[in-house]
Protein backbone atom coordinates (compact mmCIF):
# COMPACT_ATOMS: atom_id res chain seq x y z
CA UNK A 1 0.00 0.00 0.00
CA UNK A 2 1.51 3.00 -1.24
CA UNK A 3 0.27 5.66 1.21
CA UNK A 4 -1.96 5.36 4.32
CA UNK A 5 -4.32 8.37 5.61
CA UNK A 6 -6.40 8.63 8.69
CA UNK A 7 -8.57 10.89 10.90
CA UNK A 8 -8.50 9.84 14.42
CA UNK A 9 -9.84 10.23 17.81
CA UNK A 10 -7.21 8.67 19.73
CA UNK A 11 -3.62 9.58 20.46
CA UNK A 12 -1.28 9.26 17.30
CA UNK A 13 0.94 6.19 17.46
CA UNK A 14 4.49 7.46 15.77
CA UNK A 15 4.82 3.72 15.43
CA UNK A 16 1.95 2.66 12.98
CA UNK A 17 3.52 5.89 10.76
CA UNK A 18 6.66 4.36 11.03
CA UNK A 19 5.34 0.80 10.24
CA UNK A 20 3.56 2.38 7.33
CA UNK A 21 6.38 4.15 6.12
CA UNK A 22 9.06 0.93 6.25
CA UNK A 23 10.40 0.11 2.87
CA UNK A 24 13.43 -1.44 2.51
CA UNK A 25 13.88 0.57 -0.87
CA UNK A 26 13.79 3.95 0.66
CA UNK A 27 16.82 5.50 1.82
CA UNK A 28 15.37 8.61 3.43
CA UNK A 29 11.81 9.56 5.20
CA UNK A 30 10.70 13.16 5.83
CA UNK A 31 8.20 13.57 8.68
CA UNK A 32 6.24 17.02 9.53
CA UNK A 33 4.24 16.61 13.18
CA UNK A 34 2.01 19.43 14.43
CA UNK A 35 1.98 20.07 17.40
CA UNK A 36 -0.67 21.67 19.78
CA UNK A 37 1.41 25.07 20.99
CA UNK A 38 1.39 26.66 24.36
CA UNK A 39 0.10 29.74 23.19
CA UNK A 40 -2.00 31.61 20.22
CA UNK A 41 -0.02 35.47 19.67
CA UNK A 42 -0.50 36.37 23.82
CA UNK A 43 -3.00 34.05 25.31
CA UNK A 44 -1.83 31.00 26.97
CA UNK A 45 -3.42 27.84 25.26
CA UNK A 46 -5.00 25.27 27.71
CA UNK A 47 -6.20 22.85 25.28
CA UNK A 48 -8.53 22.40 21.92
CA UNK A 49 -10.94 20.75 20.27
CA UNK A 50 -10.51 19.71 16.56
CA UNK A 51 -13.33 19.29 14.68
CA UNK A 52 -13.97 17.23 11.08
CA UNK A 53 -16.04 16.71 8.39
CA UNK A 54 -14.88 13.48 9.07
CA UNK A 55 -15.80 12.02 5.15
CA UNK A 56 -15.17 14.99 3.29
CA UNK A 57 -12.02 15.03 5.29
CA UNK A 58 -11.22 11.49 4.68
CA UNK A 59 -11.51 11.92 0.99
CA UNK A 60 -9.30 15.54 1.07
CA UNK A 61 -6.46 13.02 2.58
CA UNK A 62 -6.33 10.50 0.17
CA UNK A 63 -6.39 13.16 -2.53
CA UNK A 64 -3.83 14.78 -1.46
CA UNK A 65 -1.92 11.47 -1.46
CA UNK A 66 -2.64 10.92 -4.62
CA UNK A 67 -1.24 13.80 -5.58
CA UNK A 68 2.04 13.87 -3.65
CA UNK A 69 2.63 10.19 -5.10
CA UNK A 70 1.38 11.03 -8.37
CA UNK A 71 3.55 14.29 -8.77
CA UNK A 72 7.05 12.76 -6.86
CA UNK A 73 8.54 10.00 -6.98
CA UNK A 74 8.02 8.53 -3.60
CA UNK A 75 7.36 5.42 -2.54
CA UNK A 76 5.39 5.91 0.66
CA UNK A 77 3.00 8.28 2.41
CA UNK A 78 1.26 8.62 5.78
CA UNK A 79 -1.39 11.56 7.22
CA UNK A 80 -3.30 11.18 10.29
CA UNK A 81 -5.13 13.79 11.93
CA UNK A 82 -6.42 13.62 15.24
CA UNK A 83 -9.49 15.43 16.42
CA UNK A 84 -11.28 15.65 19.29
CA UNK A 85 -10.06 17.04 22.40
CA UNK A 86 -5.90 17.56 22.33
CA UNK A 87 -3.70 19.16 25.32
CA UNK A 88 -0.56 21.30 24.72
CA UNK A 89 1.96 19.29 23.30
CA UNK A 90 0.12 16.51 22.26
CA UNK A 91 0.27 15.68 18.37
CA UNK A 92 -2.40 16.94 15.97
CA UNK A 93 -1.05 15.58 12.44
CA UNK A 94 1.41 13.83 11.00
CA UNK A 95 2.82 13.65 7.48
CA UNK A 96 5.33 11.12 6.71
CA UNK A 97 7.10 10.22 3.01
CA UNK A 98 9.97 7.73 2.50
CA UNK A 99 11.57 8.07 -1.03
CA UNK A 100 15.04 6.91 -2.47
CA UNK A 101 16.25 10.52 -2.66
CA UNK A 102 15.70 13.19 -0.06
CA UNK A 103 15.28 16.13 -1.97
CA UNK A 104 11.47 14.95 -3.27
CA UNK A 105 10.50 13.39 0.09
CA UNK A 106 11.29 16.85 1.35
CA UNK A 107 8.92 18.17 -1.43
CA UNK A 108 6.13 16.20 -0.78
CA UNK A 109 6.11 16.65 2.47
CA UNK A 110 5.50 20.14 2.41
CA UNK A 111 3.32 20.12 -0.17
CA UNK A 112 1.50 17.54 2.11
CA UNK A 113 1.32 19.27 5.11
CA UNK A 114 0.82 22.93 3.26
CA UNK A 115 -2.66 21.33 1.49
CA UNK A 116 -3.77 19.56 5.08
CA UNK A 117 -3.61 23.09 6.28
CA UNK A 118 -5.26 24.68 3.03
CA UNK A 119 -7.85 22.00 2.04
CA UNK A 120 -8.88 19.50 4.67
CA UNK A 121 -12.46 20.40 6.43
CA UNK A 122 -10.99 20.07 10.62
CA UNK A 123 -11.68 22.91 12.63
CA UNK A 124 -9.21 23.98 16.10
CA UNK A 125 -11.01 25.68 18.79
CA UNK A 126 -9.05 26.88 21.50
CA UNK A 127 -9.20 27.35 24.98
CA UNK A 128 -7.10 30.49 26.48
CA UNK A 129 -6.64 30.85 30.43
CA UNK A 130 -8.53 34.00 30.42
CA UNK A 131 -11.72 31.83 29.92
CA UNK A 132 -12.08 32.43 26.03
CA UNK A 133 -12.37 30.72 23.27
CA UNK A 134 -12.26 30.59 19.52
CA UNK A 135 -12.18 29.31 16.08
CA UNK A 136 -8.82 29.60 14.08
CA UNK A 137 -8.04 30.02 10.97
CA UNK A 138 -5.24 29.12 9.08
CA UNK A 139 -3.08 31.50 7.56
CA UNK A 140 -1.57 29.04 4.88
CA UNK B 1 -34.56 19.25 -1.87
CA UNK B 2 -30.89 19.15 -0.24
CA UNK B 3 -29.51 18.70 3.22
CA UNK B 4 -26.74 21.08 3.87
CA UNK B 5 -24.15 20.92 6.71
CA UNK B 6 -23.01 23.23 8.94
CA UNK B 7 -19.43 23.00 10.86
CA UNK B 8 -17.30 25.02 13.25
CA UNK B 9 -18.11 28.40 13.53
CA UNK B 10 -20.83 28.71 11.10
CA UNK B 11 -22.43 25.39 12.82
CA UNK B 12 -22.38 27.86 16.08
CA UNK B 13 -23.25 30.46 14.93
CA UNK B 14 -26.86 28.81 13.31
CA UNK B 15 -27.46 27.04 16.01
CA UNK B 16 -27.37 23.75 14.03
CA UNK B 17 -25.07 21.15 12.08
CA UNK B 18 -27.33 20.67 8.80
CA UNK B 19 -30.59 22.30 7.48
CA UNK B 20 -33.03 21.41 4.97
CA UNK B 21 -33.00 24.10 2.04
CA UNK B 22 -35.79 23.94 -1.11
CA UNK B 23 -34.10 24.75 -4.07
CA UNK B 24 -34.43 25.36 -7.63
CA UNK B 25 -33.92 22.40 -10.27
CA UNK B 26 -31.09 24.67 -11.57
CA UNK B 27 -29.70 25.95 -8.11
CA UNK B 28 -25.71 25.96 -8.30
CA UNK B 29 -23.57 26.44 -5.30
CA UNK B 30 -23.92 30.13 -5.13
CA UNK B 31 -27.34 29.24 -4.58
CA UNK B 32 -26.58 27.66 -0.93
CA UNK B 33 -24.44 30.33 0.28
CA UNK B 34 -27.28 32.88 -0.64
CA UNK B 35 -29.80 30.65 1.24
CA UNK B 36 -27.93 30.16 4.41
CA UNK B 37 -27.25 33.66 4.95
CA UNK B 38 -30.86 34.36 4.14
CA UNK B 39 -32.13 31.83 6.97
CA UNK B 40 -29.23 32.87 9.30
CA UNK B 41 -28.25 36.60 8.92
CA UNK B 42 -25.58 35.90 12.40
CA UNK B 43 -23.52 33.68 9.63
CA UNK B 44 -23.47 36.75 7.10
CA UNK B 45 -20.33 37.97 7.14
CA UNK B 46 -18.45 34.21 7.48
CA UNK B 47 -20.00 33.29 4.33
CA UNK B 48 -17.60 35.44 1.72
CA UNK B 49 -14.40 33.34 3.08
CA UNK B 50 -16.69 30.61 3.34
CA UNK B 51 -16.86 27.41 0.43
CA UNK B 52 -19.21 25.15 -0.77
CA UNK B 53 -18.50 21.58 -0.70
CA UNK B 54 -20.78 19.35 -3.12
CA UNK B 55 -20.21 15.71 -2.26
CA UNK B 56 -17.20 15.74 -0.33
CA UNK B 57 -15.50 18.05 -3.21
CA UNK B 58 -14.98 21.65 -3.17
CA UNK B 59 -17.56 23.75 -5.69
CA UNK B 60 -17.15 26.26 -7.82
CA UNK B 61 -19.93 29.01 -7.45
CA UNK B 62 -21.47 27.76 -10.37
CA UNK B 63 -21.13 23.82 -10.21
CA UNK B 64 -25.20 22.97 -10.19
CA UNK B 65 -26.67 21.18 -7.34
CA UNK B 66 -28.75 18.44 -7.65
CA UNK B 67 -31.17 16.52 -5.80
CA UNK B 68 -29.48 14.03 -2.89
CA UNK B 69 -26.29 15.85 -3.48
CA UNK B 70 -24.55 16.08 0.18
CA UNK B 71 -23.66 19.54 0.16
CA UNK B 72 -21.38 21.30 3.21
CA UNK B 73 -20.16 24.80 4.42
CA UNK B 74 -17.11 25.27 4.98
CA UNK B 75 -15.91 28.08 6.59
CA UNK B 76 -11.82 28.70 6.66
CA UNK B 77 -10.13 25.56 8.04
CA UNK B 78 -7.49 24.98 10.99
CA UNK B 79 -6.22 22.23 11.06
CA UNK B 80 -2.72 20.93 10.58
CA UNK C 1 19.34 23.23 25.76
CA UNK C 2 18.73 24.53 22.36
CA UNK C 3 20.27 21.69 20.48
CA UNK C 4 21.80 18.40 20.79
CA UNK C 5 24.48 16.15 18.87
CA UNK C 6 25.19 12.80 18.98
CA UNK C 7 27.26 10.01 17.60
CA UNK C 8 26.45 6.55 18.59
CA UNK C 9 27.66 3.00 18.60
CA UNK C 10 24.10 2.04 19.61
CA UNK C 11 20.31 1.98 17.88
CA UNK C 12 18.46 5.69 17.54
CA UNK C 13 16.03 5.80 20.13
CA UNK C 14 13.03 8.24 18.78
CA UNK C 15 11.62 8.62 22.02
CA UNK C 16 15.31 10.52 23.19
CA UNK C 17 15.12 12.78 19.94
CA UNK C 18 11.65 13.57 20.61
CA UNK C 19 12.80 13.94 24.14
CA UNK C 20 15.18 16.62 22.99
CA UNK C 21 13.04 18.20 20.13
CA UNK C 22 9.69 19.25 23.08
CA UNK C 23 8.60 22.75 23.56
CA UNK C 24 5.61 23.79 24.29
CA UNK C 25 6.16 26.89 21.92
CA UNK C 26 6.97 25.31 18.89
CA UNK C 27 4.20 24.20 16.64
CA UNK C 28 5.78 22.22 13.98
CA UNK C 29 9.00 19.59 14.28
CA UNK C 30 9.86 18.32 10.86
CA UNK C 31 12.47 15.23 10.81
CA UNK C 32 14.47 13.50 8.56
CA UNK C 33 15.53 10.12 9.03
CA UNK C 34 18.11 8.11 7.16
CA UNK C 35 17.58 4.25 6.69
CA UNK C 36 19.79 1.41 5.52
CA UNK C 37 18.68 0.89 2.04
CA UNK C 38 18.41 -2.54 0.77
CA UNK C 39 20.05 -1.98 -2.47
CA UNK C 40 22.96 0.61 -4.23
CA UNK C 41 22.03 0.85 -8.01
CA UNK C 42 21.66 -3.15 -9.14
CA UNK C 43 23.76 -4.71 -5.97
CA UNK C 44 21.96 -6.47 -3.03
CA UNK C 45 22.99 -4.72 0.02
CA UNK C 46 23.50 -7.15 3.45
CA UNK C 47 24.97 -4.68 5.91
CA UNK C 48 27.16 -1.88 6.33
CA UNK C 49 29.52 -0.53 8.05
CA UNK C 50 29.72 3.41 9.59
CA UNK C 51 33.33 4.83 10.18
CA UNK C 52 33.88 7.77 11.63
CA UNK C 53 36.58 10.30 12.84
CA UNK C 54 34.74 10.66 15.75
CA UNK C 55 36.04 13.55 17.36
CA UNK C 56 35.52 15.83 14.58
CA UNK C 57 32.19 14.60 13.57
CA UNK C 58 31.24 15.32 17.00
CA UNK C 59 32.58 19.32 16.27
CA UNK C 60 31.20 19.15 12.44
CA UNK C 61 27.39 18.06 14.10
CA UNK C 62 27.64 20.82 16.90
CA UNK C 63 28.97 23.33 13.77
CA UNK C 64 26.26 22.50 11.49
CA UNK C 65 23.50 22.26 14.51
CA UNK C 66 24.71 25.86 15.10
CA UNK C 67 24.59 27.18 12.30
CA UNK C 68 20.83 25.77 11.97
CA UNK C 69 19.54 27.60 15.11
CA UNK C 70 21.85 30.68 14.01
CA UNK C 71 20.42 31.14 10.21
CA UNK C 72 17.02 30.33 11.02
CA UNK C 73 14.70 31.00 13.70
CA UNK C 74 13.96 27.75 15.17
CA UNK C 75 13.69 26.35 18.93
CA UNK C 76 15.39 22.86 18.97
CA UNK C 77 17.95 20.85 16.79
CA UNK C 78 18.54 17.04 17.65
CA UNK C 79 20.72 15.52 15.18
CA UNK C 80 21.96 11.80 15.62
CA UNK C 81 24.19 9.86 13.65
CA UNK C 82 24.80 5.83 14.15
CA UNK C 83 28.06 4.32 13.33
CA UNK C 84 29.64 0.82 13.08
CA UNK C 85 27.47 -1.96 12.21
CA UNK C 86 23.78 -1.22 10.55
CA UNK C 87 21.64 -3.36 8.80
CA UNK C 88 18.67 -2.87 6.10
CA UNK C 89 16.13 -0.64 7.12
CA UNK C 90 17.62 0.46 9.90
CA UNK C 91 17.40 4.10 11.37
CA UNK C 92 21.72 5.46 10.66
CA UNK C 93 20.98 9.04 10.83
CA UNK C 94 18.25 11.69 12.03
CA UNK C 95 17.96 15.41 12.03
CA UNK C 96 14.98 17.06 13.54
CA UNK C 97 13.83 20.69 14.23
CA UNK C 98 10.99 22.71 16.13
CA UNK C 99 10.25 25.39 15.65
CA UNK C 100 6.97 27.90 15.67
CA UNK C 101 6.31 27.95 12.02
CA UNK C 102 6.92 25.12 9.19
CA UNK C 103 8.72 26.86 6.68
CA UNK C 104 11.85 27.63 8.48
CA UNK C 105 12.00 24.20 10.30
CA UNK C 106 11.80 22.41 6.84
CA UNK C 107 14.61 24.43 5.38
CA UNK C 108 16.67 23.98 8.35
CA UNK C 109 16.17 20.66 8.25
CA UNK C 110 17.08 20.14 4.59
CA UNK C 111 19.81 22.29 5.24
CA UNK C 112 21.42 20.01 8.08
CA UNK C 113 20.90 16.96 6.46
CA UNK C 114 23.00 18.10 3.33
CA UNK C 115 25.49 19.55 5.63
CA UNK C 116 25.83 16.15 7.34
CA UNK C 117 26.14 14.40 4.78
CA UNK C 118 28.69 16.75 3.01
CA UNK C 119 31.08 17.59 6.13
CA UNK C 120 30.78 14.53 8.72
CA UNK C 121 33.47 12.81 8.71
CA UNK C 122 31.62 9.67 8.81
CA UNK C 123 32.50 6.76 6.02
CA UNK C 124 30.04 3.80 4.89
CA UNK C 125 31.17 0.45 3.80
CA UNK C 126 28.71 -1.31 2.11
CA UNK C 127 28.47 -5.16 2.34
CA UNK C 128 26.66 -6.79 -0.87
CA UNK C 129 25.15 -10.57 -1.21
CA UNK C 130 27.58 -11.43 -3.76
CA UNK C 131 30.45 -10.92 -1.24
CA UNK C 132 31.85 -7.95 -2.21
CA UNK C 133 32.01 -4.55 -0.44
CA UNK C 134 33.00 -1.09 -1.09
CA UNK C 135 33.24 2.69 0.27
CA UNK C 136 30.65 4.64 -1.21
CA UNK C 137 30.87 8.57 -1.57
CA UNK C 138 27.93 11.06 -0.84
CA UNK C 139 27.10 12.89 -3.97
CA UNK C 140 25.44 15.51 -2.16
CA UNK D 1 56.60 16.15 13.30
CA UNK D 2 52.87 15.32 13.50
CA UNK D 3 50.66 12.86 13.87
CA UNK D 4 48.54 12.23 10.47
CA UNK D 5 45.17 10.44 10.95
CA UNK D 6 43.58 8.10 7.90
CA UNK D 7 40.76 6.79 7.99
CA UNK D 8 38.05 4.69 5.10
CA UNK D 9 39.77 3.62 1.90
CA UNK D 10 42.57 5.71 2.49
CA UNK D 11 43.32 3.89 5.85
CA UNK D 12 42.75 0.39 3.94
CA UNK D 13 45.29 1.37 1.04
CA UNK D 14 47.72 2.82 3.69
CA UNK D 15 47.12 -0.22 5.94
CA UNK D 16 47.55 1.90 8.98
CA UNK D 17 45.11 4.49 10.77
CA UNK D 18 47.78 7.04 11.64
CA UNK D 19 51.60 7.80 10.09
CA UNK D 20 54.32 10.36 11.71
CA UNK D 21 55.65 13.06 9.30
CA UNK D 22 58.68 15.26 9.65
CA UNK D 23 57.29 18.24 8.50
CA UNK D 24 59.23 21.15 7.77
CA UNK D 25 58.70 24.41 10.29
CA UNK D 26 56.63 26.09 7.52
CA UNK D 27 54.71 23.30 6.31
CA UNK D 28 51.38 23.90 5.14
CA UNK D 29 48.36 21.06 4.72
CA UNK D 30 49.07 20.59 0.78
CA UNK D 31 52.77 19.36 2.00
CA UNK D 32 50.66 16.61 3.96
CA UNK D 33 48.74 15.57 0.95
CA UNK D 34 51.87 15.11 -0.95
CA UNK D 35 53.97 13.44 2.33
CA UNK D 36 51.25 10.81 1.93
CA UNK D 37 51.15 10.27 -1.21
CA UNK D 38 55.42 9.67 -1.60
CA UNK D 39 55.07 7.60 1.66
CA UNK D 40 51.81 5.69 -0.02
CA UNK D 41 51.52 5.85 -3.79
CA UNK D 42 48.56 3.51 -3.85
CA UNK D 43 46.75 6.03 -2.21
CA UNK D 44 47.78 8.68 -4.96
CA UNK D 45 44.19 8.15 -6.73
CA UNK D 46 42.55 9.08 -3.99
CA UNK D 47 44.10 12.30 -2.47
CA UNK D 48 42.73 14.87 -5.32
CA UNK D 49 38.76 14.40 -3.81
CA UNK D 50 40.41 13.89 -0.29
CA UNK D 51 40.07 17.64 2.31
CA UNK D 52 43.29 18.04 4.75
CA UNK D 53 41.49 18.49 8.25
CA UNK D 54 43.47 20.49 11.28
CA UNK D 55 42.68 20.59 14.56
CA UNK D 56 39.00 18.76 13.30
CA UNK D 57 39.03 21.41 11.14
CA UNK D 58 38.40 21.74 7.28
CA UNK D 59 42.20 22.97 6.45
CA UNK D 60 42.67 25.20 2.82
CA UNK D 61 45.58 23.84 0.79
CA UNK D 62 48.21 27.17 2.49
CA UNK D 63 46.48 26.24 6.44
CA UNK D 64 49.69 26.01 8.05
CA UNK D 65 50.25 23.34 10.11
CA UNK D 66 52.34 23.43 13.82
CA UNK D 67 53.87 20.93 16.22
CA UNK D 68 51.08 19.08 18.43
CA UNK D 69 48.43 19.90 15.41
CA UNK D 70 46.13 16.73 15.03
CA UNK D 71 46.20 16.63 11.52
CA UNK D 72 43.63 13.86 9.60
CA UNK D 73 43.05 13.10 5.89
CA UNK D 74 39.34 12.89 5.02
CA UNK D 75 38.78 11.15 1.93
CA UNK D 76 35.05 12.05 0.12
CA UNK D 77 32.43 11.61 3.47
CA UNK D 78 29.31 8.92 2.87
CA UNK D 79 27.69 9.52 6.59
CA UNK D 80 23.91 10.32 6.21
Amino acid sequence: MLSWVHVTLEAIDPTAIDRHLEDPASGGRVLFEGVVRDRHHDRQVLALEYEAYAEMAGEQLRAIAATMTARWPIRRVAIVHRIGRLLVGETAVVVGVASLHRAEAFEACRYGIDAVKRDVPIWKHEHYADGTSRWQENDC
Amino acid sequence: MVVVRLFAQVRELAGTSAIQLELPDDARAADVASAIVERFPLVAPLMPSARIAINRAFADADTPIRVGDEVAVIPPVSGG
